[in-house]
């Protein structure tokens, strides 16, 4: 990000009519985008509508087909999607794009050859480093067994991530760190909670719950703390502060991440935008201001072959020490204590350090 | 009788169902301790009047007075409220309840607790004194036909009426609990009660009844003091002309061997069944209600298999587990429970003839040719004299003795080798009646085998050349025509003389 | 084939011979889990399935009473996790709301939602699986839409909320009993006592064992219809507030398809859905017997994608051998005793008749 | 209820099937004055092609339940077939034959369903529900948390390009499905064995109907159709995963309740359902054209569900009160709930 020295201004005032398509409605981080989308969606003064649509939990995949399709034919001029469907989305989004319309994936990406670009959230490399790191932080150079809460089989970000800290695990310093099992929660509370149980029961020697779901995070906390498993057992992973408070002040959840989602929908809106208007092109290399967020670099996506996409950046490793602050809303990036960057390794160290100092 | 006091009248009731005027401006009194009885041919009406009566039905017009006081009727609770209560043409159990429950849910009222203890010691008081034994434990589910019956007696008789509306209670009853029926009613009539009685069965008729209406096509014809009507004028006027004589069977030509059955037997069920019947032979079947004889015949067509013996059909041992089975034999049943095995209700009266011969009705692409099916039913309905608009109609609108002629009629059809009848002439009146034993009778010259159950004595000596009678699943003899009297087969069915229950012979 | 002329003592009804068959099919299941997994009987697994089944226990009585008439509630899984939502919501919003009351609201919740199906089926005459299907759109729809996505979570729950969850109410030996168990025991006895012993559990049998019949028996079936609804809202109502004590975190996808759950328990249990037979204790067995399997099948350390496919597998199976079991007793009964006697009595007519002796005390 | 044999007949047409066509007569009407995109040759195509599946299935699901059972296993056995074909690709199978083993997949399921139901006299609802999670489950252990893409080009196009005329080929099957279930629900024997069956299952066996071969054959027709749905819904979604068409069966049941078929069985017919798609269909449609989505969309479509029997029947029960007040006063009416009367 913020490479190039003279990076393209977006035209304010035209009118493109938007689509902002979650993996489903019904959960706060959506929401959370879809203010940061409207927040955009005021500043550049579009005259066309953004709408905010988006499937049932129980019915995403096919959902997701109906309201691309959908969008399609209303000649909606650009679409924003949280892929929920793996690459069954692709022949629609293929439609799309076929039909002019600007396709981008936000969140979780879509099949490179069904999209324009991927506003990624993070750097899924770096992503999975860092939960190698909580990991090995959270239960010590000792190691032991640990496993993964994720939400389902079928969501591409998660499997991403999964795999990328398997990648990571690779490196001879997370040596005695056992990945023992990878369950999922389908995104819901009471599953997640039974996921988490299950897991316990399973693994009686299991020293950690690495949650990469801003839903199973805070339901396999209040099991632990429930079954007063917290000295034995702790739950890391992708969380919103304020539902993690007490579970992180009270030790059962030490240390989670997350990236501001008003940020991911605001910056996501701001890049279709600009692509819907001809602002950029949508190739790689292209740098384009994005309102009170930056400047960022439009890049090849080194996970997905053929894939381009721009990086938001930071995300925030919580603890006790800065949960608080953050939990009365999710705050901007900026204000946070610790922030990184997609290389982050300089600041990973110092938030590390400022744990162990306790 | 004079003294009668009348408690209910319904006065000009019309009731019209789509093109079908089942009642046309009747009226009718009942009176305080008298035994009134219905007659007519089947869809005459009578089932139709007392459903308006117990507010089942309500009427197009006329009204209702107990006691003088005009009243509504516009449900069941209602009715039972004025002290009316209905054993229906059709047993209504409730399959998942037992018997003592089925007896009494009527009373549970709202408050309270059930006394379970209590209850069956009233219901097995109650089936006493009906004079059946009855485990009142058991589920109503499987119970036969004949049990259901009783069940709701006893349902009726516990409750305390003022009017007790009784539709072919007889119907599937024999003589033996017919008769402790009417000791029962006649108690009532002493209390009284009024009752209203229906029945088919002439020789009952005369036998229970102060009073006899008739109805003809939903029209009153006559009503008069029993004493007044003799069967002959009775019989004129329900049919609308004079009737012939009652039951005939030729004597038929034996044909070969048909069907010899070795030592059948049902563990829990029947045992030690021994028979032959030969081509053009009508062997009926006698026995007490729950005898054991459609447990036989259930076992012949496959639909309870037997666990022991020897079926020998048509010289071949043959097991025959399903009736699919049995109906590839030539086997035909015609089920005693028309509405649970007997007819698809919602259906139309010729898709329910054509089912057990449908690829009969089929084209070579496996359609169905209507108009053949069609075609087929509207000659069972004028030979069987069926009562019904069109033979679109759904079975379930027809009337009781109407329905059992459409089972009649789709068996028929099939043109079996065996013809296995269960209780045929069951709620179907006397000139059908007839009418259906000169079929019998044509069918065994023409040499079909017929195997002939009923509950009606008179019937079975009429009719069968050779009577087998059971008793408690066991066959107790086979009588020929010679000495097939009446007193031997209510001995042989009851039991051996020394055993009390003679006493009744 | 000789005929007994005392009267019998009933003998073992088919309901009492489903539970029996229930509880040795769990015992089997137990059995053969107990060879599979080391250790398998702990205390924790103890707790696992009785804290696992109690939401569902809750429930599943309140369906009973409606399938029981021949109907179905398909909107449970809504209205447990829509009474859930919306309390969980109201105590967040004030902590200090009283617990009584807060209990009672989504008992009072739940049963105005039962209410709304109840009324529809019962005095609308819709049949009870559309307007249910129906409802489970509509009442979800509902709470997604004024939920404005927003989670609840233990955050901002009262403490007591967020304990109730974790308290025992007693321990048997090493076996801990957590008091969130006290309203599905109490609920299943409550109900089975209903059933058994009042007019209105009766007549629930007899209008689903035959709605015609219990027309012309006079019941007023509308009504014990529509209360068996809002009986069986209000007890989801009580099960949504513990879900919310259970699970704390909250999305408006709460308990979503838990009706399906039900609905298997149900009638794994002996519950028929063509009404008329099933009993509470059954519906019990039906839900601790699937959750048996669930929780067993976690501990085979089995992979996660085999865990599906297992449960299909042992459901079942279950269900099978019950229907063995049950074949089997009621043939050896039935050849023991004679068949539906209808046998002439040996007693004389008595010329009385006994009027109208009333069964109820 | 129907007064002709199979069901299908005038006076039932005047009713449920009428009020079906009038709904979504209404339906169409706004859908053309709101959105000037409905009546647009592609989003009409659209209109059946985003749930072109799940009506497939739904006919078969309508005979399953005239007879009087249910199958809820439909969406999973979808989901197995296309697995089960995807991971015999993905193990080296050619194309062509590993999309045979999917229908064999789904003749298996149907056996194991039909054998259950049939001949150990379960309950439908329970196995078919075992059968939901197993089936399901089978395609996760085939697949795990891997997406299968591996498509031929040419079976995608089949999906997404037209194959007859504008229609691509999963409707082509639709259509030619709907008039062959047609002719077998109510002018064949076979058709007329369901109905009766699902009337009154005992009379139907006195009357020498080999009712377990027909129930037998419902099932295995069922899961064969459902696999071949999954296999078009391959072909439509380019790619695979365990958790393919997860959910369709409440969608397909409620296609065939709407349509008039009861829940007890024996009464319905596949005009009511054809109807019942069109109007589903277009309801989505139109909603989704209008922005209306999830949740929202279920909702709306479930308070259609509800007031399309409702308002009937309020109007029926009306004019039944007014008729009693002719000659009683007293206007409280008892009687029972339709649905439970049999
Ligand atoms: N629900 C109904 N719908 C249409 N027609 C009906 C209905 N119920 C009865 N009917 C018709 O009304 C007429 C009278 O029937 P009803 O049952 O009163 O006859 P019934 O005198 O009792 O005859 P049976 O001796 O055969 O019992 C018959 O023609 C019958 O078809
Ligand atoms: N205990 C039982 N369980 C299930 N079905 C039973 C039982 N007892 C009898 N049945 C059924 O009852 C029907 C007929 O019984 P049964 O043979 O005793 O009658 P029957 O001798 O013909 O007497 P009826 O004069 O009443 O016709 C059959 O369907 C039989 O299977
Ligand atoms: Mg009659
Ligand atoms: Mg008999």
């Amino acid at each position: 990000r913020a490479q190039s020295a003279d990076p393209i201004k977006a035209t304010k005032g035209k009118k493109i009519d938007m689509v902002l398509l979650p993996k489903f409605l019904g959960i706060i981080v959506f929401d959370q985008a879809n203010q940061g989308a409207q927040e955009a969606h005021k500043e550049l003064g579009n005259t066309g509508k953004l709408e905010f649509l988006g499937p049932t939990a129980d019915n995403s995949v096919a959902g997701q087909i109906e309201i691309i399709k959908a969008a399609t034919t209303r000649g909606v001029n650009a679409i924003m999607i949280s892929n929920n469907a793996g690459d069954q989305l692709v022949p629609a989004a293929k439609d799309a794009l076929a039909k002019g319309m600007k396709v981008v994936s936000w969140d979780s990406p879509i099949a490179p050859d069904g999209e324009n670009l991927f506003v990624s959230q993070v750097d899924f490399g770096a992503l999975g480093k860092t939960m190698a790191d909580m990991v090995l932080d959270i239960i010590g150079p000792n190691g032991g067994e640990w496993a993964f809460l994720s939400a389902s089989p079928d969501a591409a970000n998660q499997n991403a991530w999964i795999a990328a800290t398997k990648e990571a695990l690779k490196d001879p310093k997370y040596a005695k760190l056992k990945l023992v099992d990878v369950v999922y929660g389908n995104d819901k509370p009471e599953d997640s909670y039974k996921a988490a149980q299950g897991l316990v029961d399973k693994y009686p020697n299991l020293k950690l719950i690495m949650a990469p779901t801003s839903v199973g995070a805070p339901a396999a906390s209040k099991f632990v703390q429930d079954e007063k498993l917290c000295d034995k057992v702790k739950v890391s992973g992708l969380a919103v502060p304020s539902e993690m408070l007490s579970y992180t002040k009270n030790g059962c959840a030490p240390e989670f991440a997350l990236w501001s989602f008003v940020d991911l929908g605001y910056l996501t809106y701001y890049t279709t935008y600009m692509l819907a208007a001809g602002d950029i092109k949508g190739t790689e290399g292209e740098t384009f201001a994005a309102g009170r967020m930056g400047n960022y670099t439009i890049e090849k996506d080194p996970g997905r072959k053929g894939g381009l996409r721009i990086v938001m950046g930071p995300f925030t490793i919580y603890n006790k020490d800065n949960v608080e602050a953050a939990a009365g809303g999710p705050a901007p990036a900026a204000t946070m204590a610790a922030t990184m960057s997609g290389t982050m390794s300089a600041t990973m160290a110092a938030t590390m350090s400022a744990t162990k100092a306790k | 009788m004079n003294a009668a006091r009348l408690t209910l009248e319904m006065r000009g009731i019309s009731k019209r169902f789509d093109a079908t005027q089942a009642l046309d401006n009747v009226s009718l009194q009942l009176y305080a301790g008298e035994v009134h009885t219905l007659l007519g041919e089947n869809g005459a009406g009578k089932s139709t009047l007392i459903k308006i009566m117990t507010g089942v039905h309500p009427p197009d017009q006329g009204e209702i007075l107990l006691d003088g006081q005009p009243i509504r009727i516009e449900n069941t609770a209602q009715a039972q409220l004025h002290g009316i209560a209905a054993i229906y043409q059709e047993p209504m159990t409730f399959p998942d309840l037992n018997v003592a429950e089925n007896i009494f849910i009527s009373h549970q009222g709202r408050g309270g607790l059930v006394n379970w203890r209590n209850m069956y010691r009233d219901a097995e008081a109650i089936l006493t004194k009906l004079g059946v034994k009855m485990d009142v434990h058991r589920q109503a589910r499987g119970l036969t036909l004949a049990a259901q019956q009783t069940v709701e007696i006893a349902k009726a008789i516990s409750l305390k009426v003022r009017v007790l509306i009784m539709d072919e209670p007889t119907a599937s009853l024999s003589a033996h609990e017919v008769l402790q029926l009417f000791n029962l009613v006649k108690t009532l009539r002493e209390q009284g009660v009024a009752i209203l009685f229906i029945s088919h069965r002439m020789d009952e008729v005369f036998q229970i009844s102060e009073r006899i209406t008739i109805f003809r096509d939903g029209k009153l014809i006559s009503s008069a003091p029993a004493a007044q009507v003799t069967p002959q004028s009775a019989i004129r006027d329900m049919v609308g002309r004079e009737m012939g004589s009652f039951f005939v069977k030729d004597k038929g030509e034996r044909g070969k061997l048909l069907l010899s059955v070795k030592n059948l037997a049902k563990e829990g069920v029947f045992s030690n069944i021994n028979f032959e019947i030969y081509q053009g032979e009508v062997l009926g079947f006698a026995g007490l209600v729950g005898a054991g004889r459609t447990d036989v015949a259930l076992a012949l067509f496959g639909a309870t298999p037997a666990t022991s013996g020897e079926i020998i059909f048509d010289g071949q041992p043959v097991t025959i587990r399903t009736p699919h089975q049995a109906t590839q034999l030539g086997i035909a049943y015609v089920t005693e429970d028309r509405r649970g095995q007997g007819l698809v209700m919602p259906m139309s009266i010729a898709a329910n003839m054509s089912l057990p011969m449908l690829r009969r009705y089929l084209n070579p692409l496996g359609l169905i040719r209507r108009g053949e099916e069609r075609k087929t039913a509207e000659d069972y309905r004028k030979q069987l004299s069926i009562r019904a608009e069109s033979i679109r109609l759904q079975a379930n609108k027809l009337s009781g003795g109407n329905q059992q002629k459409v089972v009649l009629g789709k068996w028929l059809n099939t043109n079996p080798r065996l013809l296995i009848l269960d209780e045929p002439t069951r709620g179907i009146d006397v000139g059908a009646k007839a009418e259906i034993h000169s079929i019998i009778n044509r069918l065994a010259q023409q040499g079909m085998a017929i195997m002939l159950i009923s509950s009606d004595l008179p019937e079975v000596l009429a009719m069968s050349d050779r009577l087998l009678v059971m008793r408690e699943g066991r066959q107790m003899g086979i009588f020929n025509r010679e000495n097939a009297t009446q007193e031997n087969i209510i001995t042989s069915a009851m039991g051996r003389a020394n055993e009390p229950e003679t006493a009744l012979a | 084939m000789s005929i007994s002329s005392t009267p019998r003592r009933p003998a073992l009804r088919l309901e009492r011979l489903r539970e029996l068959s229930l509880v040795i099919i769990i015992f089997a299941v137990l059995f053969f889990f107990g060879t599979q997994v080391e250790s398998y009987f702990n205390p924790r697994f103890f707790r696992t399935v009785t804290t696992g089944v109690m939401i569902i226990v809750v429930v599943v009585v309140g369906e009973t009473l409606v399938m029981l008439t021949r109907n179905i509630d398909l909107s449970v899984g809504s209205i447990v996790g829509f009474t859930a939502y919306v309390v969980g919501r109201m105590v967040a919003d004030n902590n200090s709301l009283d617990p009584v009351i807060l209990i009672l609201l989504a008992i009072g919740l739940g049963a105005l939602l039962g209410l709304i199906n109840g009324l529809l089926v019962s005095y609308g005459r819709i049949p009870a699986i559309v307007v249910t299907l129906g409802t489970l759109a509509l009442y979800r729809g509902i709470l997604v839409e004024f939920s404005g996505a927003k989670s609840v979570t233990t955050a901002t729950l009262p403490n007591w909320i967020n304990e109730l969850g974790q308290i025992n109410l007693f321990s048997l030996g090493p076996l801990d009993f957590r008091v969130l168990i006290v309203p599905a025991i109490v609920v299943v006895i409550l109900f089975q006592l209903v059933l058994s012993f009042l007019p209105y559990g009766r007549r629930l049998y007899a209008i689903g064992s035959n709605p015609e019949a219990a027309r012309f028996a006079g019941m007023p079936a509308r009504r014990i219809v529509m209360i068996a609804y809002v009986l069986c809202g209000a007890l989801s109502g009580l099960a949504g507030f513990m879900f919310l004590a259970r699970f704390g975190n909250l999305t408006v996808v709460a308990a979503q398809g838990l009706e399906l759950q039900v609905v298997a328990a149900a009638v794994v249990g002996g519950v028929s859905t063509l009404g008329g037979s099933g009993t509470m204790i059954g519906a019990l067995l039906g839900a601790v017997l699937i959750e048996v399997i669930g929780d067993s099948l976690i501990r085979l350390r089995i992979s996660e994608f085999w865990k599906d496919a297992s449960l299909g597998l042992f459901i079942l199976l279950a269900v099978a051998s019950d229907k063995v079991i049950v074949g089997r007793v009621r043939d050896l009964a039935l050849r023991n005793r004679r068949r539906a006697e209808v046998i002439p009595s040996q007693v004389p007519p008595s010329p009385a008749v006994q009027e109208g002796s009333a069964h109820v005390q | 209820m129907s007064n002709n044999a199979n069901g299908l007949n005038l006076r039932f047409l005047r009713s449920w099937e009428g009020l079906l066509t009038l709904i979504l007569v209404i339906v169409v009407l706004l859908n053309i004055r709101l959105s000037p995109f409905f009546l647009h040759g592609d989003n009409l195509i659209n209109l059946f092609g985003v749930s072109i599946e799940k009506i497939i299935v739904a006919l078969t699901m309508t005979f399953i339940i005239i007879n009087g059972e249910i199958d809820l296993s439909v969406a999973s056995v979808m989901g197995l077939a296309a697995s089960f074909m995807a991971w015999l690709t993905d193990k080296g199978m050619a194309f062509p034959t590993a999309l045979l083993f999917g229908l064999l997949i789904g003749l298996v399921c149907g056996l194991i369903n039909g054998f259950l139901i049939a001949y150990l006299e379960l309950p439908s609802l329970v196995v078919t529900l075992a059968g939901l999670i197993a089936y399901r489950g089978v395609a996760r252990i085939l697949l795990e948390d891997r997406s299968f893409t591996g498509i031929p080009p040419w079976y995608n196009d089949l999906g997404t390009q037209p194959f007859l005329g504008p229609l691509p080929l999963a409707l082509v099957i639709f259509f030619v499905l709907f008039a062959v279930a047609i002719v077998v629900l109510h002018f064949s024997a076979f058709g007329r064995y369901v109905f009766v069956i699902g009337n009154n299952k005992d009379a139907a066996r006195m009357s020498g109907v080999q009712v377990r071969r027909i129930k037998m054959m419902l099932f295995i027709a069922s899961s064969l159709v459902a696999a071949l749905a999954g296999l078009l819904y391959v072909s439509r979604l380019g790619a695979v995963r365990a958790s393919i068409a997860e959910g369709f069966e409440l969608d397909i049941i409620t296609i065939v309740l709407l349509g008039g078929v009861s829940i007890f069985g024996g009464t319905g017919t596949l005009v009511g359902v054809g109807l019942s798609i069109l109007l589903i269909l277009s309801l989505r449609n139109g909603m989704s054209l209008a922005g209306v989505t999830g949740n929202t969309q279920n909702s709306i479509i479930g308070l259609i569900l509800i007031l399309s029997v409702l308002i009937p029947n309020l109007a029926q029960q009306a004019n039944q009160t007014w008729k009693r007040r002719e000659y009683v006063s007293r206007p409280k009416e008892q009687s029972i709930t339709r649905e439970s009367l049999p």
